[in-house]
Parts: C-alpha cells; structure tokens; sequence
C-alpha cells in the first residue's frame, strides 16, 4: 500500500546484500524469527497532544504486533543532540528508526551511513539513502477538505487559521485549506497569525482570539494545543481540528478535524522490513492509505455541505483530483500553476508561498 | 541545655568537601530513583544505565565530551561575569549572535580556504556575540540599567533575530523552505581531531582547552586579571584603587559574549554545519549553573560541564531502554543541583551539638 | 516609670552622680557568670563572671580583640556561650536570640548600627515591637517624638533613617531600647563616630538612663570618655577580666591607660616640626556636591588637619582629592598637576595615598588574601608588562607584615581575619609603601586601641618628611596632637583655618565646630549664629 | 483600528497580562523579604498542573487554584531549605527550582494530557461591566482575574501599613537589624518564599484554569522568567507591577492582532515587540534613576550567628 513519489530521486538500486556489515550493528536487519526493535525520535514531549502525540499512537500500535518492541526518545532538539540519539539507537541495535521531525534529516542520513544494517525512516523531510527513506502523508488534501467545510459555514467570509512556524509543511496546509476555502466560497479570506510555538495553548488561543476580533468565524489552526479550539467555542463560532479528532475539546464548534493516522503505514514498514521487502524510496502516500484523512463532522454541518465534502473527497482518493490544480493564483495574483497544470511534489514540497486569499506573511 | 547548633568551620574542608559532593549526589540519585520505583522502573538498573549512558565506555565518553564543549565555554566566560558581579544571564543570546556572526562570515566569504576561513569565522563570531554583551554593559554603566533583564530579554531578542536571518534572507533557496541555511563549504567546517580514534569528537575541544588555558594564565598571571579579580570582589574597593572599573565591567561582558559566541560557532560549525534555529537547546542557561557551581575554577568548570553534559546525556539511554519519560532527567538534575548546593553548606559550617565548639 | 522633671544639661554635668544613689544598694540585674566563648583557635572571652547593677554605667576597657563585643553579643543574645551562665534577676536564663534578651529586657547598641535605611526613624523603633497589625503612621510619630522628648534624644521621627546623621542614627538606635523599657543597655563604643557636642548629649543621656534606674554598659577606647561617664569600669585582656574598680579609684587618664594595657602608654607624641616645603597638594574654590568655596594648600613636611562634625563635607572633599568624585567647580591640583591629568592614569610609586575611614568596605576586600590586598594600590609597581610578579610582591608583603607588626601575620589570610586595628596597619604599610608624596588619612584611628593609635600616629609623624599630610579626623585631640595647622569644617566650608600655636583659636575649636566663627563667637554663643551665616 | 478593536485589545492585555501579574507579585514578595527566587517558572508550571489535576479531581475550580497555591509554595519551601538553612546561593538553587519543576510537572503530567476541565468562565460583573469603556476592558473576565485586581493594593496597604510587611521589609533591607529587633528573619523569609511560591502557582493555574481549560507540558512558556523581569522592571513596587505586566500582556495580544488584520511583517521582527518594549521602557526610567529600588539584602543569606 506504499505509494512511491519522487521517481526521479529515487537512488541506484543497490541491493543490500552487496553492503558490507558494520561492526556496530551486530544482527542482519531482515532476519525474521527476530524480535524487531523499533525506534521513535519525537521532536516533542508525547504529552503535547499533537505531532508527536499521533506519531505514538502508531508506535503503540506496532507494540501490539507479534515480535516486536518499541521505545522512544522524547523532547530531542534537531541539533547535535539528535544525532547523538539516532546513533545511540542504533549501537543499540534496532532494526527500524523512525525520525520524526524535519530537523533529523541530516542527522538521520549521517547515522544511516554509519550502520547500512539497520532501515531509517525520516518523516518530512526529502534525503534518501540506500537504507534511510522519507516519508510524510498528504495531509493538505484532508487540509483542503476541511477548508471545504469552513468555507461552506463561514458567514463573514473572513477564516482565521492559527499557525505555528512558517515553514512549507505549515504554508502547504494553509494554502490547501485557502483553496477548499475558495472552492465553495470564493470571496472568502484566510487570515494566519504565526505565533512561533508549538504548544503554548495561551498563547494560541490569544491568537484564536485575536483572529476573532478581526471578524474571523472559523478558526482553523496548525499547532499541536487545543488552544484557538477553545476560543472558538468560547465566542460561539466555529473551528477546525487538526492531528486528531478533537471534538472533544469543542463538541460545539468543531466542525471536523484533519486527522493523521500513521498506524497502518508504520505497520507497513515494519512488515516488510520484517520479510526483508523494504525498499529506500520516498514515500508521500495520501487520503488512499488512511494516513491522513478528516474526522467526523460537528453535527452543525448541514447535510448538503456534508454530501458535497464527501463527493470531492471520494474523487481524492481515487486520484481524480488534485488540489494544487492549476490555475493557483499566489497572494499578489501572480499564476502559480496556469490552467491543466498540478502542481509537482517538489514545488509543494518547498512550498514558500501563498495562494490568493490568503492575507498574512509567509515569514 | 544546648540545642543543636551551626558552627563556622575554621579550616575550610580539603578531602571533605568531595565527599560532602558525594553524599549529595547520592541523596539526590536516591530521591529520583524512589520516584522511578514508585513509577514502576527498576532504580538500580536504572542508575546502571545512566552511568553508562552518560560516563561507561568510549561512547558515552565521546558523547558527553561532545555535549560539554558548548557549556564549557558559555560557563567560563558567564563565572568571569559573574566574577565582576555583572549578573550576566545572556549567554544563550550571545551564543545565537555567535552563531550568527561565524555565519555571516561563511556566507560572506564563501570561498576562503581554511586557514582562513576559521580564523574569519571565529572572530566574527567573538565580534556579533561580544557586541550583543557590550550592549547590557553599556547600558548599566551609562544609564544605570539592571543588566539581569537587559540580557535575559537580548536572550529572546538575540533568538528572534536567528530565527528572523534564518526564515528570511539566509534561507537556503534549496531547502525546500525550511527554515536554514546552505550547508557550510568544507572549508567551515569544524573537523573531528581522529575520526578513527575519537570518535566525533572535534578540533572544539581544541579551542576549548587553548581558551581555557588562555584565560588561567590571564586571571592569575596578568595585572588586568588580578584587576578583574579584585574589582570584582569589591567594586568600591576598585574605585579606590583606581582601577577602570568601567571598563572592567564591559571587558567581562564582552569576553562572556566573545566566548558564548565560539560556543555558538563550534556548534553551528563542527555539530549541524549550518546554521538553523534548533541550534539553541538552553547550553546559555546551563552555563549559569555551571558557572556558580564552580565558583570560577576552571577546572571545576570543565569537570561540572562534563558532569551535566553526562547526566543529559545519560537520560536519554535511560528513555530508550526503560522509557523513563525525558522529563525524569530534569528532575534528576534539579535534585542533583540543589542536594549539592545544599551540601555545599558543610564546606563552611558544622553542626554540633555539645556546648564546646 | 518615673516622670523625671527636665534637668538642664548644666546641671546634669555637675551632679551627675546623685540620683543614682537611690539605686546603689539594689542587686545586680545580670550577672554574667564563667562565660566562656571561642572562635575556632581564638580564645574571645574565657571564665568571665561580670555583674551588671542598676543605675549604674559600667564601662568596658580593652585593646582591641580583647573580646568586649564578643561579651555583650552574648549578653544581647546575639552569640551563644560555649560555657557560662547568663543569670537575670537571679534566675539562669538562655538567651537563644536577640529577642529572648530583649523580653528580658536587656538591649544593645552595636557598634555597627542595625538600623534599616530606607525606613523612617518611627518605623525602625517600632520594627518588631507591640502586637497590633495595623500601623498608625501618624500615631507612631507620636509616640517616638514624646519618647525622644522625655529622654532628650531629639530625631525627627518622620524621616528617614538613610538621611540621617550618625549621632542621629545613635539616638534612633537607643530609642529602640527604650521603647521596649529595656533595663540594661549596652553602648558598643558609641562615640568612636560623634562629635564632641553629640558625645556630651550621649553623656547627658545616659545620666538621664542612670538615673532612671537603668543600667548601662558604655565601651569605649576613649579614655577620658570613660573617666567621664562611668561608674565603674572592667578591664578586659585577651578575653579574661583582668580588673575591675570604680571610677573614682583612678585619677587620670594615665593610670588607667597603665591598668588597661599593663604598660605605661604616654599618649602624647613628639610633634616636633619641620620646615614646610614645596606645595603638593592644592585646592582651590572647589564648590559643588555639599561643598562651597573650599581652599587649602598642604606642604611637604606639615600635617594639615580637618577637624569638624562628620558629615559637613569632609567625604566629599576627601573624595574630590582623592579621585573618586569629579569636583563640580574649582581646582584641585596634586603634586602641580591637575586633577584630570594626575587621575587619568592608575596609581603609582610617589603619589597620593589615601587611607580611608572605612577600611573594611574600601581599602581593601574582605575575602582575598593579604598580598592580593596589598597589590590592590601596588600593582603597578609589580607590573612588569602585562603580567604581575607575584613572587616579588609577597616577598614586600612579608616585610611590611614584619615592619608594621600586623597580626596575625599570616599573609595567606583573608583580610578578614584581621582586627581593625591590624587591618588599619595593613592599609597604611601598603600607602607608605608606595613612598607616596601626598597622603590623605581619613579617621585613621577611628575604633584602634591606644597602642595601636599611638603607633599610627608615630607613622604619620614621620611620614611628613618626604610627604604632606591632610588628615581628617572628628577626633579633636587627635588634630591638636598632629597637626601643624588645623582646618575647622562646618556645612561644606571652612570656617576657619589657623596654626596650631594659635592658642586663642584653638580654644574655641569646639564652637567653630558647631559653627560659629570666632569673631562672631562673643555676641553669639549658639550654633544658630553659625546657621544663620552658612 | 476601530474603537471595538482597541477594546479588544485592551481586554485581551489584562488577561494575558494577569498571570504574569500574580507570578510577578509574588515574587515581588519573595524579593521584598530578601530573597532571590528564580524558580518562578517552576513554581508556575507546578501551579498550573496541580491546579488542573485537583480540579479535574474534584470539579470545583476553587479546589485548583488553593492546590496550585500550595503546591507552588510547597515547591518554593525547597527553596527555602536550600537558602535559608543551608546557606546555599539563591541564583542557582532557583535555576534548579526551575529545572526540577518542569520535570515533575511533566513527569507527573503526561497522564492528563489532553483532556479538558471546567475551570473559570468568563462573567460580565454586574452594575461594573456596564461601565462604557472601562466595563468591557476590565469586568468581563473571569474571576481570578478579578482576584488579581485586588492584589496590588493589598499588597501595598501589606508592606506599608502593617506589622508583619515592616517586618518583611526590614528582613529584605537589613536582616541584621531585624534581627536586633528581636525579629526572627529567617522565619519571616519563609513566610515571604512561601508566599511568592504561593502566588506564582496561582498564576500558573490561571493558565491551566482559565485562561485556558486544558493542562499541556510547558504550557508556562517562558512567562515564569518574564516575571522575574518585571520585578526588576516594576522597581519592586506593585502599582508598577501592574503596569509592566500588563505592557507585556499588551504587546503580545497586539502583535498578535497586528498579524491579525495583516500587517505584513515577518513574524520573528513582531514577537521581538514585548521584549525590545521591556527594555525601552526600563531604559527610559532607568536613565531617570529609578533603579536603585531594590532591596537592599536580597539575594543575601543569613548566616547563622554561633
Ligand atoms: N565572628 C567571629 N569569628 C571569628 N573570630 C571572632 C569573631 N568575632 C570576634 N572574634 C575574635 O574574638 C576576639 C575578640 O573579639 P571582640 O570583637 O570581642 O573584641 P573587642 O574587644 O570588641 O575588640 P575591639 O576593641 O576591636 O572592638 C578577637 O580576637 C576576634 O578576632
Ligand atoms: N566572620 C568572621 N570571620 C573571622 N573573623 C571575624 C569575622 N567577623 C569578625 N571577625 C573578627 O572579629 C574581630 C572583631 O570583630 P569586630 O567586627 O568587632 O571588629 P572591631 O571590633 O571593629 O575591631 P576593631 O576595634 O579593631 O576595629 C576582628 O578581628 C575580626 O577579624
Ligand atoms: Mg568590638
Ligand atoms: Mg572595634
């Protein structure tokens, strides 16, 4: 169920067999009666509720396999200390490494020089190596989906989005969102507030709240707290999840959530590492594999908003639809992408622009 | 019909006091590992894994020495600071404009070979990170302004500004937007000393050692170093003696800043060999605790700096094999810090509880 | 209490003893019994069994580190013996803190005082006292302005302690005792910072006290302060009683001198003068922060004295000579150069020293060593490039420890560790090791016992040879036994400035002090003549 | 900027200025009797999980916020056994302060990690709300807000017209003479430690009780510290104390509305505002010579008399 992108980066085939044994990494990584060690590097505490949250979700899943165990390292800075824990993990001999923030890309592809033996497996970045792939999900078409639904309830046409960093995973979610957004309501407007936190729940929802104050009457947000959730149900107006259902949070205002589910892509990996079937790639699968998909609707959405999300997501998932489509116009007007055009993975990879709509600065 | 009571030691303690370090040390190990017990992980084991994680083995050596070198160097030149009484607290901005400086001069220059590359790069971070302390210093000494908050708000002011270069004009184009610069040319890069022998460990270490030995020789041997020294002991004294106070103070300042700026280039250098806001971990304020711990002996510094960088370090092995959560580790270390402050009470006092002292 | 009727000063003077008959056949309030006290290897105070008796002042005598403070820290509660009784109408009692030695109504001045700056003179009295929570401002004012009234202690009770003069502060600190109705009160050397004018209220004072049934402890290295004041006076040596008479058992200021230090001490030093020289050090119309019009001229080979009331601009003229204050308006010219140019650079061989008053706080640093200490003002002199030889500077340490007999005279000590009197001796072997050319001392036997100011005296005496000398005392007989000419300053002024030989001025020095110009003095002998002229 | 707006804005400060308000009254507090105690960040953060914690246990927010008040002085109290009977160096034992608390809430923390509680709600107060301009900016809050504007002048009446505050302030100033005074200052520094620790989990359960609803790791973010500033800052007076935390609070709900409404700027060079403000703004009164407020034995220890 992988789904390769990227062909033409794809590296020589050298099978791996050819690769000499380091001395560090004792046991042959495909050996299937072993017990497979699986590590995660998290950026973040697991308790953030968000990113790093979701990804544990799917560790504890793949805990519950047969024959394998996992572990983790929690709160790693993407600097020197990184590449420490990647390196300690694999003197330790795991088998699977997960990295699971941008920043690990480098050290991840030093580490996976050093132990060719062991399979390393860095979510959102772009470097590959005959033993190190990178994956990510597309999770701005469950972004487009929702702005769908934002913009069927917005009544004064101007949508806050609350966002952490300016960097193109962030720019990639909003711009799709302004696009969903668009799509049923062109007139609409998304407004970003970047409040260079991760998790900061106060400061978040002051940003919700500031949002708010300028009109907005759906907030959306990409941060990993529930923060602008709360100040949207506070006023009475609408909001957008994001990392998992978070109808909890605001049962009144949420109208849906785009969720991440990492679960059966992990699951994946493990078992083809298992059976000695894994190969280096990159990997972007989208809606298809269920790695990204939207939650339930809030029960505010009306029926025919409901039929018309669910009709574009149907023709998501078959392939039928892209969302960077052309014509993508960017926030002075300038065509992005012109007419019959899609926009390729690697200009959405390095997304460093808005789409028309959006009011804010992408730095 | 006497109560226990505290009594001045006449001597100061000489074996004593390591083993009062000791006996903090293990209380401190002791109440953190209860807590794991409670939590349900094994306590010895877990102690096992910390020492080897932190200290056993060429490894766990290696990556301690590693992690010690940026805290080394902010922590000598914050106990200089402090030396002088200028409550600097700065280092982690001085450490970013550092970082900033050895940057400007490798996207500056691009093309210089080595040998001067690293002179270029190391001077201009001694220049961004000493200029970004002079600030504070100027402003105390000409308009009386508390330095504490001035340089606690530069930390902030100095991290926004990476992040502002390193999200606007020095954004590596082929990034993929992500917030960092191009990787360094070779040139730049800070190299391991043996890859075959040591390890990752990198030349770093190397200035840390000159700088160290640098600034011994300075504090004990030169007329300014003993002015320092004195100054800073009793800044009226100074006045009296007609030393330049003023400029003392911006001297400490500026050095603090001058050696949190190399601590800034080593690690944008030799560790990430670029520059990217994820290069700012805290190493600014560890420097403060290492440097009062070790009331400016450099050699206590060096050997507090190693001991903190192996406890972090040993933390994470106690995560990945026990999944004791990271948090365990600030624990630990705030145990372990105030359990030793504590101790450092019996270097001066005793109790007793006869009459007689 | 007693309403005491107001006794005129006068009168007080020459009765002074009276009133405390009454109170002559009471027994002791305390009795201070085998106290025995040591820090580490010093032996403060060993099996000392004093009696303390109402309506009685009882002074204290000793040189320094004889261990009177350390006696009267444990009496106040402030220090713990290490053996010893302290019995209170004549029950044991244990004093864990200062406050069990209040309630038990015994209090103490210290000679540091312990007051709090930044708080009015009402606060500071009524700090940790009566147990309401609310503070009446104006209510308290009261009390301690009628407090203040009834023992003639006048301060204003609403300002502020931080503005206050030290004889000022004094007074606050003993309104504090008496609030609380404290029966024994202990003066730790009280007068070492007033002036002759304040002492004698002091006096008048504590009579009043006396009197009052109260018993006091008076400590002083003054002498005659004590021929003055005290009924009965104990003798301290290396932390043991070693005499103890009544007052009116010793004629003068002699014998007791020879019962305080078991020798003969002649307080008197040969003065004799030289031919003044060159000018090294001038001052002319300096104005500006306190001071308005100053001028004066020292000579190499003459002492040049300041006497007056501390506070009337002495530290801002000092200071101003010194280098630590740019003089506002004026010249001051140092061995001919001006101030800018002779402070543009660090201190060097054959220039001026200054010893200042505050020794501790100033002239050196408590916790660095002795030699570290001396380079302080000399490190030029070791400099050689930018390194300091250090080799060569413990080596003039270690004479100048000998020469000067600074004890104790291990130079790996902290200044700390040393007396004030032998810090003092530090201070000034290490300017006059400097060969200096001007020397400015400020107080320089302040708190120093009469062996130790004798010998101080014997090196500034001697000093005038190569240099000149400017010193600023508040101690009268200290100008008139040095000086060869005397500057009186009143209110950042001279008021007058004479020989010494001129008898007739020196007379009337201590009027001059308050204020009043000596022609002025016959038609108006108060110090609201001087006022109304400053 | 419509006059809606503004208000908006000026709401907005005083909540997010408030629990930097009771953070920095405590430790003005704390400062006031003398000492130093840099843990406030872990004190707050203490604060705001175990208010979070005992109101989720037992539904009644009240229940929290003495929870956080005691817990963050229970906290400080090592402090307290550090500085005051060990004689250990204020700077650092409170750095540590801060480091141990961030574990232990975490540590302890994870567990409640997304989940939500009751908490404070916002309510108009009645006659005050209708106030015209001033109703909306400072009487529809919730109640620790409310709380918080009685705290500056209780603290001042404290300090300047009782026993207990001429006490503090004399611990702070002189503890020597306190002392004389047959005062206990060590006792009386317990009691100030205690209380600052006390206030800064309370603001730490502003954030976990009403400011939001929900307990995350590191939700105090740095704001522990910024109070350290403000006593600084405020000359360790309350009535400033007010007005530099709620300049903070200002400044971050501005620059967040600024981006808001679209200014285009990137957003590193807008959330440098509050600090570069900060240090204008002490600079002006600095240079007026207002800096010379602080007490004058803080960060001093008592050493203990023999
Ligand atoms: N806190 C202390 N620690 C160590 N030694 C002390 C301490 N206080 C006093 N001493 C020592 O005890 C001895 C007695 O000191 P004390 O202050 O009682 O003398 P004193 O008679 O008051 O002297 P002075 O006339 O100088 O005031 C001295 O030798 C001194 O060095
Ligand atoms: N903490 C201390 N450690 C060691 N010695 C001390 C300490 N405190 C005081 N002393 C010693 O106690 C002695 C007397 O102390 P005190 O403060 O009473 O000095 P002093 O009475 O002013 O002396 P002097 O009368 O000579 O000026 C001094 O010798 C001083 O060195
Ligand atoms: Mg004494
Ligand atoms: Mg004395």
């Amino acid at each position: 169920a992988l789904t390769g992108c990227g062909e033409d980066k794809k590296p020589a085939e050298a099978p791996k067999a050819e690769q000499k044994p380091a001395a560090a990494a004792p046991a042959p990584a495909a050996a299937p009666a072993k017990e497979m060690q699986v590590g995660f590097v998290y950026v973040s505490p697991v308790g953030d509720v968000g990113w790093s949250w979701a990804h544990d979700q799917a560790r504890k899943a793949i805990a519950e396999m047969p024959g394998v165990t996992t572990s983790f390292v929690e709160s790693v800075p993407e600097g020197a200390d990184a590449e420490r824990v990647i390196q300690n993990m694999a003197r330790k001999g795991y088998d699977i490494i997960f990295t699971t923030s941008f920043g690990y890309m480098d050290p991840t592809l030093k580490v996976a020089e050093q132990f060719p033996n062991i399979t390393f497996m860095h979510c959102s970045g772009y470097k590959t190596a005959p033993n190190m792939s990178n994956y990510f999900g597309r999770m701005y078409q469950a972004r487009y989906l929702t702005g769908m639904v934002a913009g069927s309830m917005t009544k004064s046409n101007i949508l806050g989005y609350v966002a952490a960093f300016p960097i193109p995973e962030v720019i990639r979610g909003i711009n799709a969102y302004t696009l969903g957004v668009r799509a049923v309501n062109p007139k609409a407007e998304v407004r970003v507030v970047w409040t260079k936190t991760w998790y900061d729940p106060a400061t978040e929802k002051e940003a919700a709240k500031s949002l708010l104050d300028v009109g907005a009457d759906v907030i959306a947000q990409h941060q990993d707290s529930p923060g602008p959730q709360e100040a949207a149900q506070e006023r009475g107006v609408y909001s957008v999840g994001y990392n998992s259902d978070m109808s909890h949070f605001a049962p009144k205002s949420l109208l849906t959530s785009a969720v991440w589910n990492w679960t059966p892509f992990y699951k994946d990996v493990v078992e083809k590492v298992r059976k000695g079937e894994w190969k280096s790639g990159a990997f972007w699968p989208g809606m298809e594999t269920g790695i990204v998909g939207i939650a339930p609707y809030g029960d505010m959405v009306p029926q025919d908003v409901r039929s018309k999300v669910d009709a574009r997501k149907a023709e998501v998932v078959a392939g039928t639809y892209k969302v960077f489509s052309g014509p993508v116009k960017d926030q002075n007007g300038a065509v992005r992408v012109p007419e019959g055009q899609v926009l390729s993975d690697q200009d959405m990879l390095g997304m460093t622009w808005f789409v028309e709509g959006v009011v804010g600065s992408t730095q | 019909m006497f109560l226990p009571r505290v009594v001045k030691r006449q001597e100061p303690l000489q074996w004593g006091s390591f083993f009062i370090f000791a006996v903090a040390l293990v209380v401190s190990l002791g109440v953190s590992c209860a807590l794991l017990a409670v939590h349900g992980k094994p306590p010895l084991k877990a102690l096992a894994v910390l020492w080897s994680g932190g200290f056993g083995g060429p490894f766990a050596l290696e990556d301690t020495l590693l992690k010690s070198i940026p805290i080394f160097l902010c922590s000598l030149g914050v106990a200089v600071s402090f030396r002088m009484q200028v409550w600097n607290i700065g280092a982690e901005g001085q450490f970013a404009l550092g970082a900033v400086g050895a940057t400007w001069a490798v996207l500056a220059f691009p093309g210089l070979p080595m040998w001067a590359m690293m002179p270029v790069m190391f001077l201009c971070a001694a220049i961004a990170g000493g200029l970004w302390a002079a600030v504070p210093a100027v402003l105390r000494l000409r308009f009386g302004m508390n330095e504490i908050i001035s340089t606690l708000m530069f930390n902030y002011i100095g991290i926004l500004f990476l992040q502002f270069l390193v999200y606007g004009v020095w954004k590596d184009p082929t990034s993929f937007g992500f917030p960092m610069t191009p990787i360094f040319p070779k040139a730049a890069i800070i190299g391991p000393i043996a890859p075959a022998t040591l390890g990752r460990v990198h030349w770093g270490l190397a200035v840390c050692v000159g700088v160290a030995v640098l600034l011994a020789v300075f504090l004990k041997r030169t007329r300014l170093g003993f002015e320092l020294l004195a100054g800073g002991e009793n800044p009226r004294a100074a006045r009296y003696a007609r030393m330049p106070y003023n400029l003392l103070v911006l001297l400490v300042m500026s050095l603090c800043g001058a050696l949190a700026g190399f601590a800034g280039c080593i690690e944008t250098s030799a560790t990430v060999n670029r520059l990217q806001p994820s290069i700012m971990v805290g190493y600014g304020y560890t420097a403060i605790v290492v440097a009062w711990l070790s009331r400016l002996r450099v050699s206590s510094i060096a050997c507090f700096a190693f001991l903190l960088a192996g406890l972090r370090v040993g933390v994470e092995h106690l995560q990945l094999d026990l999944q004791v959560p990271a948090a365990f580790g600030g624990i630990l270390e705030g145990m372990i810090l105030l359990s030793v402050l504590a101790g450092q009470f019996f270097d001066r006092y005793r109790f007793t509880l006869k009459g007689r002292s | 209490m007693s309403d005491t009727p107001h006794i005129p000063a006068a009168v007080a003077q020459e009765t002074p003893r009276r009133a405390r008959e009454a109170h002559a056949h009471l027994p002791p309030v305390v009795r201070l019994d085998g106290i025995c006290k040591s820090f580490g290897k010093v032996r403060a105070n060993h099996d000392i069994t004093l009696d303390i008796r109402p309506g009685c002042i009882k002074a204290l005598l000793g040189e320094n580190g004889a261990g009177k403070s350390t006696l009267m820290s444990i009496l106040a509660g402030k220090l713990r013996q290490d053996a010893g009784t302290t019995i209170v109408d004549g029950a044991p009692t244990v004093f864990a803190s200062p406050r069990d030695a209040l309630r038990a109504g015994i209090g103490m001045v210290y000679q540091h005082f312990m007051l709090v700056d930044s708080m009015t003179v009402a606060e500071n009295v009524l700090l940790g006292q009566s147990p309401d929570m609310v503070l009446r401002p104006a209510r308290m004012r009261d009390e301690v302005a009628a407090l203040a009234e009834r023992y003639g202690l006048a301060v204003d009770p609403a300002a502020r302690v931080g503005g206050l003069s030290m004889g000022e502060r004094q007074r606050v600190e003993i309104l504090k005792l008496l609030y609380r109705d404290s029966r024994v009160l202990i003066l730790d050397e009280p007068t070492a910072v007033l002036t002759p004018r304040e002492t004698d209220q002091l006096f008048e004072a504590m009579w009043r006290m006396a009197d009052q049934g109260k018993a006091l402890v008076f400590i002083s290295h003054k002498l005659q302060e004590v021929l003055t004041v005290a009924d009965e006076i104990a003798i301290l040596r290396r932390g043991e009683v070693v005499d103890e008479f009544s007052e009116a058992d010793v004629p003068n200021q002699t014998v007791l001198a020879n019962r305080m230090v078991g020798r003969d001490v002649v307080l008197q030093v040969d003065a004799k003068r030289l031919a003044p020289v060159d000018t090294v050090l001038s001052v002319e119309h300096l104005s500006g922060s306190g001071l308005s019009d100053v001028s004066l001229e020292v000579r190499r080979g003459e002492i040049v004295a300041i006497a007056g009331v501390a506070g009337n601009g002495q530290k801002e003229l000092v200071e101003a000579i010194c280098g630590l204050a740019r003089p506002e308006a004026g010249e001051v010219r140092i061995l001919g150069r001006p101030w800018r140019e002779f402070f543009a650079g660090p201190p060097g061989r054959r220039g001026l020293a200054y010893i200042p008053e505050d020794r501790q706080g100033l002239a050196t640093c408590r916790h660095l060593d002795l030699v570290d200490n001396f380079l302080l003002t000399t490190r030029n002199l070791f400099a050689k490039g930018v390194f300091l030889d250090r080799v060569e500077a413990v080596n003039a340490v270690k004479r100048v420890v000998w020469e000067y007999n600074v004890q104790p005279g291990d130079i790996t000590a902290p200044a700390r560790a040393l007396s004030g009197g032998n810090l003092q001796k530090l201070v000034i072997g290490r300017e006059f090791f400097r060969k200096p050319e001007v020397i400015v001392a400020e107080n320089p036997t302040q708190g120093l016992d009469i062996s130790a100011t004798e010998e101080v005296w014997g090196r500034l005496l001697e000093a005038r040879s190569t240099a000149g000398v400017l010193l600023v005392t508040g101690d009268l007989n200290e100008a008139l036994e040095l000086a060869d000419r005397i500057a009186v300053m009143y209110r950042g002024r001279f008021i007058d400035v004479f020989d010494k030989d001129d008898t007739a001025k020196v007379e009337s020095i201590g009027l001059m002090m308050a204020g009043v110009r000596p022609d002025a003095a016959d038609e108006a002998g108060g110090p609201g003549a001087g006022e109304a002229q400053a | 900027m419509d006059t809606a707006l503004l208000l908006s804005i000026l709401a907005a400060t005083v909540q997010s200025g408030t629990p930097i308000l009771y953070a920095t009254l405590g430790e003005m507090f704390t400062e006031r009797s003398g000492v130093l105690n840099l843990g406030v960040e872990g004190m707050m953060i203490v604060g705001a999980f175990t208010a979070f914690l005992a109101t989720h246990l037992t539904g009644n927010p009240w229940a929290g916020v003495l929870a956080a008040g005691l817990c963050g002085g229970g906290l400080s109290l090592l402090h307290g056994v550090v500085c005051l009977i060990f004689q250990g160096n204020q700077v650092v034992s409170g750095l540590a302060l801060t480091i141990l608390g961030l574990g232990l809430a975490d540590f302890l923390g994870t567990p409640y990690v997304g989940i939500t509680t009751t908490g404070f709600q916002a309510f108009a107060v009645p006659v005050l709300a209708d106030i015209p301009v001033l109703g909306s900016i400072f009487f529809r809050h919730d109640a620790l807000v409310y709380l918080s504007y009685l705290l500056p002048p209780l603290f001042w009446l404290f300090m300047a017209r009782t026993r207990p505050g001429l006490a503090l302030r004399a611990a702070g100033e002189h503890p020597a003479a306190a002392s004389a005074a047959g005062l206990s200052p060590v006792r009386i520094r317990w009691c100030g430690i205690f209380t600052g620790g006390f206030l800064a989990g309370i603001g730490g359960a502003y954030l976990s009780l009403a400011y939001t609803h929900l307990w995350t790791n590191n939700m105090t973010s740095g704001r522990g510290w910024i109070a350290v500033a403000l006593v600084i800052f405020a000359f360790w007076r309350p009535g400033r104390a007010v007005f530099g935390a709620y300049l903070f609070g200002g400044v971050m709900a501005l620059q967040l509305r600024l981006q808001a409404m679209g200014a285009n700027l990137p957003s590193s060079l807008m959330l440098m505002l509050p600090y570069a403000l900060t240090v204008l703004v002490l600079l002006a009164s600095s240079a007026r010579g207002g800096g010379r407020a602080a007490p004058a034995a803080l960060g001093v220890n008592i050493e203990p008399e023999e």
